[in-house]
């Protein structure tokens, strides 16, 4: 198996993980940390696949703004408060 | 817990079908019976260096043109649903002013990014990245300061005012084609020489026009995103 | 890139389209529900530019003309442009959509308290059923305007008619 | 322009113009006057006549061309509408406005109903034909509906059976395009008898539904009463007379003309023990039995005579079924006879009921020297329903039975018996209720119908009196009609029939009929003639002295000993029938709402995918 | 080309959505109409001269296969034209704040050009986009209802749509794998040796699951009864009057060029014929006039997709006939819920205070149902005879279907009738029904009246209007025709080495 190969096997593991922590993470605004991340790996692949107008599109907009766009929602959906993520897995967000 | 592990298994049963679709051919050899036509006339015909700026800006010019229409959309609805006539600071938790680092960091970043942002898209047909990429940096450029300090602001109609200009440049410039009984979106000027920064007809000015219209919406809507409620 | 590394990117794709979509499914909360489809996406956008990778006996180029190199000799063994251009623009889209998402949720959140899908339906259906006045759906009260026939009288049911009038 | 296009001209002018002036007093007359121009044109026309009106839809053209056989129905048609008409434009038209209902829309779904049942009867295509159908339903359902909260209710029932029976029409329609290629009459005349047992079968249970359904068979026949007696006034004349008898002519086309008796005796069910035409004419015969007792149950009078109209239409259906000379005009001739004394009958009750307020039999009574000529009207009538001489009920209904006996069918001929049975006892039971026994004391100043009512009514009765007592009249246009669908022509004269097993001259009858009442009057009078006219109030019952207030005659629970018999046979089972298909839709329509409430879409778009996927992979 | 006016269909309505805040506001507020009134005139004179012959335009003027082509024929020309004229008579006139009709009218802009963008278009991703556009144009003014609940519906039929998008994203990718091109005459050409297989079925599965989302197409339509409850009435009109329809005729295209399979017409058949029942009978119970109304489209859908699955002209036509007439009364209905919106109960007596609304509903009612002589009948009347000139027995078990549910509409929708004249709101027992004002205003009166003229005047006119119908459907239908158009015999070799 060449060094290349190997690479791709690690990132691509390494995207399916933070894919997981983006549903699985009960802190939501890790979970969207972890999107912007899958997004991230996403735009690597894109290089390795001669794309690099769509990675870097992908790296700035898929990751970063689409980062940005989630954190800003997750503070007003008042998810950035550290009590709030216990039950919001459960009971789907804080209890008005 | 049967839908949990039911669902598991259809997604995972969907992307082995889908698995089985796409190793029916062998990857990395792909038909590319448009594909290679394409890259073969590219060159001379539209004369941009970078094949996909010309494939999305003159052979699929129109793709561009909606996609710039559904962010347009997505803008104005996101407009509509939250709302921009209240934008009183009061009104929910105070947000304190971002640290000085911050502060001094997005000043000395603004003129940084604008430049930034302008050299990819003038640059788009040549080099990777283009109007899209450029927009967003662009959008950055005026959206940190305002993130910075929430006292500072954006007019939403200053940014709405460059966004129409920008969509209207940019079908204007498409309907231009047809006063030289050409079609919609052909690219004038002709190709010129390739490689030069003023090459490739009015594709420039169409990258210019598609990064201050990205710019413009996207800023709109990460400001929209980042102001407070007024009301619940 | 030899065909094993093509496959892996193939599995991580459809893994990234299987982990959204499946996690759109189960996901009560909004907030996740979108971070889902970004997934999701990002796995569709994947997988289209792997079907335009072309791995020719010269390695695979990116479609963009070098200065200075020869335009015929490049293009046989470029990658396809034309999925590339398509991704540009299904991501801007995709980022479109999200934000309009995360707008309404930010709304349906500020209305209703609550992230829950669940429970944002049932009060949706709450909602719609008291702004038109109707009975809750879950009642089995017969639909307003009457049934299409009339209830079988006490009259009607001694005889083959449908009841004298009073 | 040819008579038929002047015909359906005018008829496509009433309703608008009903519509414009239904307001103005002369309507009534206006319109009066154009039915009576269009009945004399009808009747001179030379037959048969194609409308200069052709359209070429999709291909196919759709055109009008009446013959006699439709003529027959179509006259009889504007001559009920003619006497609904004047009737409506008299004082009750004014009354029924003052209640708040609106005289142009009734007259409007009147003219309406003419128009559709002529483009109907007119028809040269099963398109032209099906736009009839569809235009005769729902101007019915918009004369029905005119009559109150009540009405509109009965006529919302009528929406899912009318609809119903449509789609089967048109379901019958496609399939008989696509197996014969044309949906000319004519050229089907040639072609369905040739279609296999299979196809033709599944033809007749289409078409045969669609057409029951409209004529009230059993058992689709509920509707029909509510609908019809809850009507205006006016409109259950109309409805009654003649709307449902568009079903009949559905029915004798596709029976006779279409499919031929004897292809239709060829789809056996047991072979040669029970076919498709047995089970019509026992269905036909059932109609007959079934709402008769029903109608004999009735306590509103309306109500009565809509049953009655249902089982009438069995006698109809039977005489055409068994489709020989005799029994086919004996049921053509019924449709004619039928229409005038129903709709006299009809007329008369709204009469009582423009005077009393009431149409429910346990409240009236004794009207008979309030109202004279409208009993008259109703004695006649209900002689002519009975089916008794000298009304030309008995001619059409004598015709039946001879033919049944003839052909074989003894049952039947019993089947029908018991149904003229049961409505000779439930006719006696309106006119006494009615007009017989005691006055009640309020209808004490209550005065005789006023002429605009009157005069229609006794016009239908004459009617129905002459062409009982010379049926040749009408026998004419029947045997027409019998020629035009294709049926043995039936010999007439003008006193009934000449056939050589047995001559029918009603002449003859009715003269032995009123001789006998002349020797019967003589002989009362000659004896002296001793009466005495006591005040109807004036009460004594056994040698008891009664006060006014007591009432000594019992009119609830008419038959009482004969409906603890046959009761137990009158289970609502129809009802039921009708329930169960209602509660079943209802919840096929909660589990399909179900559906629509899904949590989690998403999750079946998966399911979906993913089997869909499967499917196209491996199939 | 002198055909490269066409493009205006697109560019005009994009071109007066963007424009407006660099205008004063007298005339931004004309812009959108007068654009819009330019597309309807184009659209007539489009179907004129594709009635003769269809016409084709390649865009930037790059040979057919590379660049994206639009291609009008004489039905994307009348689809283009009712485009136009719809949104016109739904065209939001008035709006809370000045701020949000602006936003509202370039949305509704924005959907007018997504449609005609989906008519004219000839390229598979150039059809995504456009769907996507329309898509997202329809969330927004579904969204824009401006009540919580409306809010909660369209993020419910967000998420449902981008799932339908990806799924139809993961179909093209499919078919650009296996063919190597989008454009849909290449596909045509392509296909018998490279689509009509397992491989190419899938796609069109997935391409199929995923624009049904907007088509209403049984399994991904569960949206539909949400949306129309909570979204203002002009809105739903647009989306179940318009966009459904560009979706239907953009996959029964697909259907024709590409896959034109007995799998494929199946699948069709199947999911059009449990539409229609599951449609028409949740419609039975409904409670209140929009999600009837919505329920009832779903079923009206389901009839088209029956129509469609019915191989060669004659279920084009019939398709395009029933596309045609529930454009022309669903939207002319719900325009009527703006007022009679809420539960049946209410509307009680409505009749006599909007006695021409009340007719109004009425002759919708009888076309709906399929009353001769309105345009509802011979649209049945096609589909009933295409589909019982079908020798398979499924599409004589689609028939029936037909016809039962016929039945069951004709129920529901006769139900309301009888409410509108039933006793007055007065005389009930509830109270609160005295409060609501029942009488519809002129508005909603003129905007469902233009309906029902044009409707009236279809009536009047369908002896004329049988042969440009048949004409359309041979038209649809030849794909041969489609592809010698758009890849004229020497590119066709070019492009295919």
């Amino acid at each position: 198996m060449a060094w290349a190969d190997l690479v791709i096997v690690i990132m691509v593991v390494l995207v399916l993980v933070a894919a997981c922590a983006a549903l699985f993470l009960k802190n939501l605004l890790g979970a969207a940390v972890a999107t912007a991340l899958v997004s991230l790996g996403v735009s690597v692949f894109f290089v390795m696949l001669r794309a690099p107008d769509v990675a870097l599109t992908e790296a700035a907009i898929g990751a970063g703004l689409g980062g940005l766009l989630l954190a800003l929602a997750a503070r007003r959906l008042g998810l950035w408060r550290i009590e709030a993520q216990e039950e919001s897995e459960h009971a789907g967000g804080p209890a008005c | 817990m049967l839908t949990r592990y039911g669902t598991l298994l259809f997604a995972a049963g969907f992307a082995f079908l889908l698995f089985v679709l796409f190793t029916s051919q062998p990857l990395g050899a792909p038909p590319m019976l448009a594909g290679q036509a394409l890259l073969d006339e590219a060159a001379t015909t539209v004369g941009a260096a970078n094949i996909v700026t010309a494939v999305v800006l003159a052979y699929r010019g129109i793709d561009t043109l909606g996609e710039l229409s559904i962010l347009f959309a997505a803008a104005t609805a996101v407009g509509l649903v939250l709302g921009s006539a209240h934008r009183t600071l009061g009104a929910g938790a105070p947000r304190e002013p971002g640290g000085f680092i911050l502060r001094a960091g997005v000043d000395f970043l603004f003129p940084l990014l604008l430049l930034v942002g302008f050299y990819i898209i003038v640059h788009g047909h040549l080099t990777p990245g283009g109007g899209f990429q450029g927009g967003v940096v662009l959008a950055a450029a005026f959206v940190l300061p305002v993130l910075a300090r929430p006292t500072e602001t954006l007019s939403h109609k200053a940014m709405a005012r460059v966004e129409g200009l920008a969509g209207g440049v940019f079908i204007l410039t498409g309907l231009g084609a047809l006063a030289f009984d050409r079609a919609f979106l052909a690219p004038l000027l002709g190709p010129g020489q390739l490689g030069a920064l003023l090459s490739a007809g009015t594709l420039p000015v169409l990258y210019l026009a598609v990064g201050l219209k990205v710019g413009a919406e996207l800023a709109s809507l990460l400001l929209r995103l980042s102001e407070d409620e007024a009301d619940a | 890139m030899s065909e094993f590394a093509l496959l892996t990117l193939l599995i991580g794709a459809l893994g990234l389209v299987a982990l959204g979509i499946g996690g759109l499914v189960l996901s009560r909360n909004l907030f996740r529900v979108v971070l889902a489809l970004a997934l999701a996406e990002a796995g569709a956008n994947l997988l289209l530019v792997l079907v335009g990778f072309r791995q020719s006996a010269w390695g695979a180029i990116a479609p963009i003309i070098e200065s200075g190199r020869d335009a015929a000799s490049l293009t046989p063994s470029m990658v396809d442009p034309i999925p590339q251009a398509l991704v540009l623009t299904a991501i801007v889209i995709g980022v479109g959509v999200q934000a309009l998402a995360l707008s309404l949720a930010i709304r349906a959140y500020g209305a209703y308290g609550t992230l829950d899908m669940n429970a944002l339906r049932a009060r949706m259906e709450t909602d719609i059923d008291s702004a038109a006045g109707t009975q809750p759906a879950r009642c089995q009260h017969a639909p307003a305007g009457g049934r299409p026939l009339p209830p079988i009288s006490a009259g009607a049911r001694r005889a083959d008619t449908p009841g004298t009038p009073a | 322009m040819n008579a038929l296009d002047i015909l359906l001209a005018l008829s496509a002018l009433m309703p608008p113009a009903a519509l414009l002036f239904g307001r103005w007093r002369g309507y009534a007359w206006l319109a009066g006057m154009v039915l009576t121009g269009q009945i004399i044109l009808l009747a001179g026309c030379d037959l048969p006549l194609a409308a200069g009106m052709n359209l070429e839809i999709f291909g196919r053209s759709v055109g009008w061309r009446l013959d006699a056989f439709g003529r027959f129905f179509a006259l009889i048609t504007l001559g009920v509408a003619l006497a609904s008409t004047v009737y409506m434009g008299g004082e009750w038209g004014e009354r029924h406005a003052a209640g708040g209902h609106s005289p142009r829309w009734l007259h409007g779904a009147l003219a309406g109903n003419v128009l559709a049942m002529l483009l109907l009867l007119s028809s040269q295509d099963l398109i032209a034909f099906f736009i009839g159908w569809e235009l005769t339903s729902w101007a019915g359902f918009l004369l029905m509906a005119q009559g109150g909260e009540k009405a509109l209710r009965a006529a919302l029932r009528y929406v899912p059976y009318a609809m119903s029976g449509a789609m089967a029409v048109l379901g019958g329609l496609a399939l008989t395009l696509a197996w014969t290629g044309t949906l000319d009459l004519a050229a089907l005349t040639g072609i369905m008898p040739t279609l296999d047992n299979t196809k033709l079968a599944l033809l007749l249970a289409l078409f045969g539904m669609g057409f029951s359904i409209k004529m009230g068979l059993l058992p689709f026949h509920l509707w029909q009463a509510p609908a019809y007696a809850e009507a205006a006034g006016a409109g259950t004349a109309f409805l009654g007379a003649i709307s449902a008898r568009m079903g009949l002519f559905a029915l004798a086309l596709l029976l006779v003309k279409l499919m031929t008796l004897t292809r239709v005796a060829d789809l056996a069910f047991i072979e040669g023990l029970f076919t498709a035409r047995d089970l019509l004419a026992w269905v036909a015969a059932l109609t007959i039995v079934l709402p008769t007792f029903t109608a004999l149950k009735q306590n509103d009078a309306r109500y009565l005579l809509a049953w009655h109209g249902i089982g009438q239409g069995g006698y109809m259906l039977l005489g055409i079924v068994i489709g020989d000379a005799t029994g086919s005009a004996g049921g053509l001739l019924h449709v004619f006879n039928y229409a005038t004394y129903q709709a006299a009958l009809v007329l008369a009750v709204f009469a009582v009921m423009h005077r009393t307020g009431t149409a429910d039999l346990n409240s009236l009574g004794g009207l008979v020297t309030r109202m004279p000529l409208t009993f008259l009207v109703m004695l006649l009538g209900i002689i002519g329903l009975a089916g008794l001489p000298p009304m030309n009920g008995f001619v059409s209904k004598w015709l039946v039975y001879r033919s049944l006996m003839l052909d074989g069918r003894p049952l039947l001929f019993l089947m029908t018996v018991i149904g003229t049975l049961g409505t000779i006892l439930s006719v006696y039971k309106l006119i006494h209720n009615t007009f017989l026994g005691q006055l009640r004391a309020e209808h004490e100043q209550i005065r005789e119908a006023p002429w605009s009512m009157t005069l229609p009514m006794l016009a239908l009765v004459i009617l129905a009196f002459v062409t009982g007592a010379a049926p040749g009249l009408a026998l004419s246009w029947v045997a027409e009609a019998q020629a035009a669908l294709g049926l043995p022509v039936l010999a007439y004269t003008l006193g009934g029939i000449e056939s050589p097993r047995g001559n029918l001259d009603m002449l003859w009858i009715v003269g032995v009929l009123f001789a006998g009442f002349g020797i019967g009057a003589l002989l009362f009078y000659g004896a002296g003639g001793r009466s005495k006219r006591v005040h109807q109030l004036d009460n004594y019952a056994g040698g008891h002295f009664l006060s006014a207030d007591v009432r000594y005659h019992y009119s609830d629970h008419f038959y009482a000993g004969l409906m603890h018999r046959i009761g137990p046979f009158y289970r609502s089972s129809f009802t039921r029938l009708e329930s169960a298909v209602a509660a079943a839709t209802d919840l096929a329509a909660s589990l399909m709402q179900v559906w629509y409430r899904q949590t989690v879409p998403a999750l079946t778009l998966l399911v979906a995918a993913v089997l869909g996927l499967s499917w196209m992979i491996w199939k | 080309m002198s055909h490269s006016l066409l493009a205006l269909v697109v560019a005009l309505p994009l071109l007066a959505a963007f424009l407006p805040p660099l205008l004063p506001g007298a005339i931004r507020r004309l812009l959108g109409p007068l654009a819009l009134l330019l597309v309807a005139a184009l659209g007539v004179y489009l179907w004129r001269i594709t009635l003769i012959e269809p016409v084709s335009l390649a865009l930037g003027d790059f040979r057919p296969p590379l660049g994206v082509v639009f291609y009008v024929d004489s039905v994307a020309a009348l689809f283009v034209l009712a485009v136009a004229l719809v949104t016109l008579l739904l065209w939001p006139w008035r709006g809370d704040t000045s701020e949000n009709l602006d936003r509202k009218q370039s949305l509704t802009l924005v959907l007018a050009a997504a449609c005609g963008g989906l008519a004219v278009s000839g390229d598979l991703f150039n059809v995504y986009v456009f769907y996507e556009l329309a898509a997202v144009a329809g969330y927004g003014l579904a969204a824009g209802g401006g009540t919580a609940a409306a809010r909660v519906a369209t993020f419910r039929y967000l998420i449902l749509g981008s799932l339908g998008s990806l799924l139809a994203l993961l179909g093209i990718t499919l078919i650009y794998f296996r063919a190597g091109t989008l454009n849909l005459a290449h596909l045509a050409d392509l296909a018998p040796q490279t689509l009509h297989d397992p491989f190419g079925l899938a796609a069109f599965f997935l391409i199929l699951l995923g624009l049904g989302v907007k088509a209403e197409l049984f399994l991904v339509n569960t949206w539909a009864p949400e949306i129309y409850a909570t979204a203002e009435a002009r809105v739903s009109a647009l989306l179940a009057g318009l966009v459904s329809k560009l979706a239907l005729l953009v996959l029964a295209r697909l259907l024709v060029l590409v896959f034109p399979l007995p799998e494929a017409r199946g699948a069709l058949l199947i999911l059009g014929m449990l539409g229609m029942l599951t449609g028409e009978f949740a419609a039975f119970r409904a409670r209140d006039i929009k999600r009837m109304l919505a329920w009832s489209s779903i079923g009206q859908l389901g009839a088209a997709f029956i129509a469609f699955s019915i191989p060669g002209s004659l279920g084009l036509a019939a398709g395009l006939a029933i596309a045609l007439h529930h454009l022309l009364v669903k939207p002319a209905l719900f325009l009527l819920a703006e007022r009679w919106g809420g539960g049946l109960a209410r509307l009680a007596g409505a009749a006599r205070r909007s006695p021409f609304g009340a007719a109004l509903f009425a002759l919708f009612a009888l076309s709906l149902i399929g009353v001769p002589p309105l345009p509802g009948f011979w649209a049945k009347y096609l589909l009933l005879s295409g589909l019982a000139a079908q020798p398979d027995n499924l599409y004589l078990l689609a028939g029936l279907v037909v016809l039962v549910t016929t039945v069951v509409e004709a129920v529901y929708l006769f139900r309301v009738i009888g409410m509108l004249h039933g006793r007055d709101a007065a005389h009930s027992e509830k109270p609160q029904n005295m409060a609501l004002d029942m009488t519809l205003p002129a508005s909603t009166l003129a905007g469902s009246g233009a309906f029902a003229a044009l409707l009236l005047a279809v009536a009047l006119a369908a002896p004329w209007l049988t042969a440009p119908l048949a004409r359309m459907a041979l038209q649809m239908n030849d794909s041969a025709a489609y592809v010698a158009r758009v890849l004229p015999a020497t590119a066709t070799s070019e492009a295919t080495k």
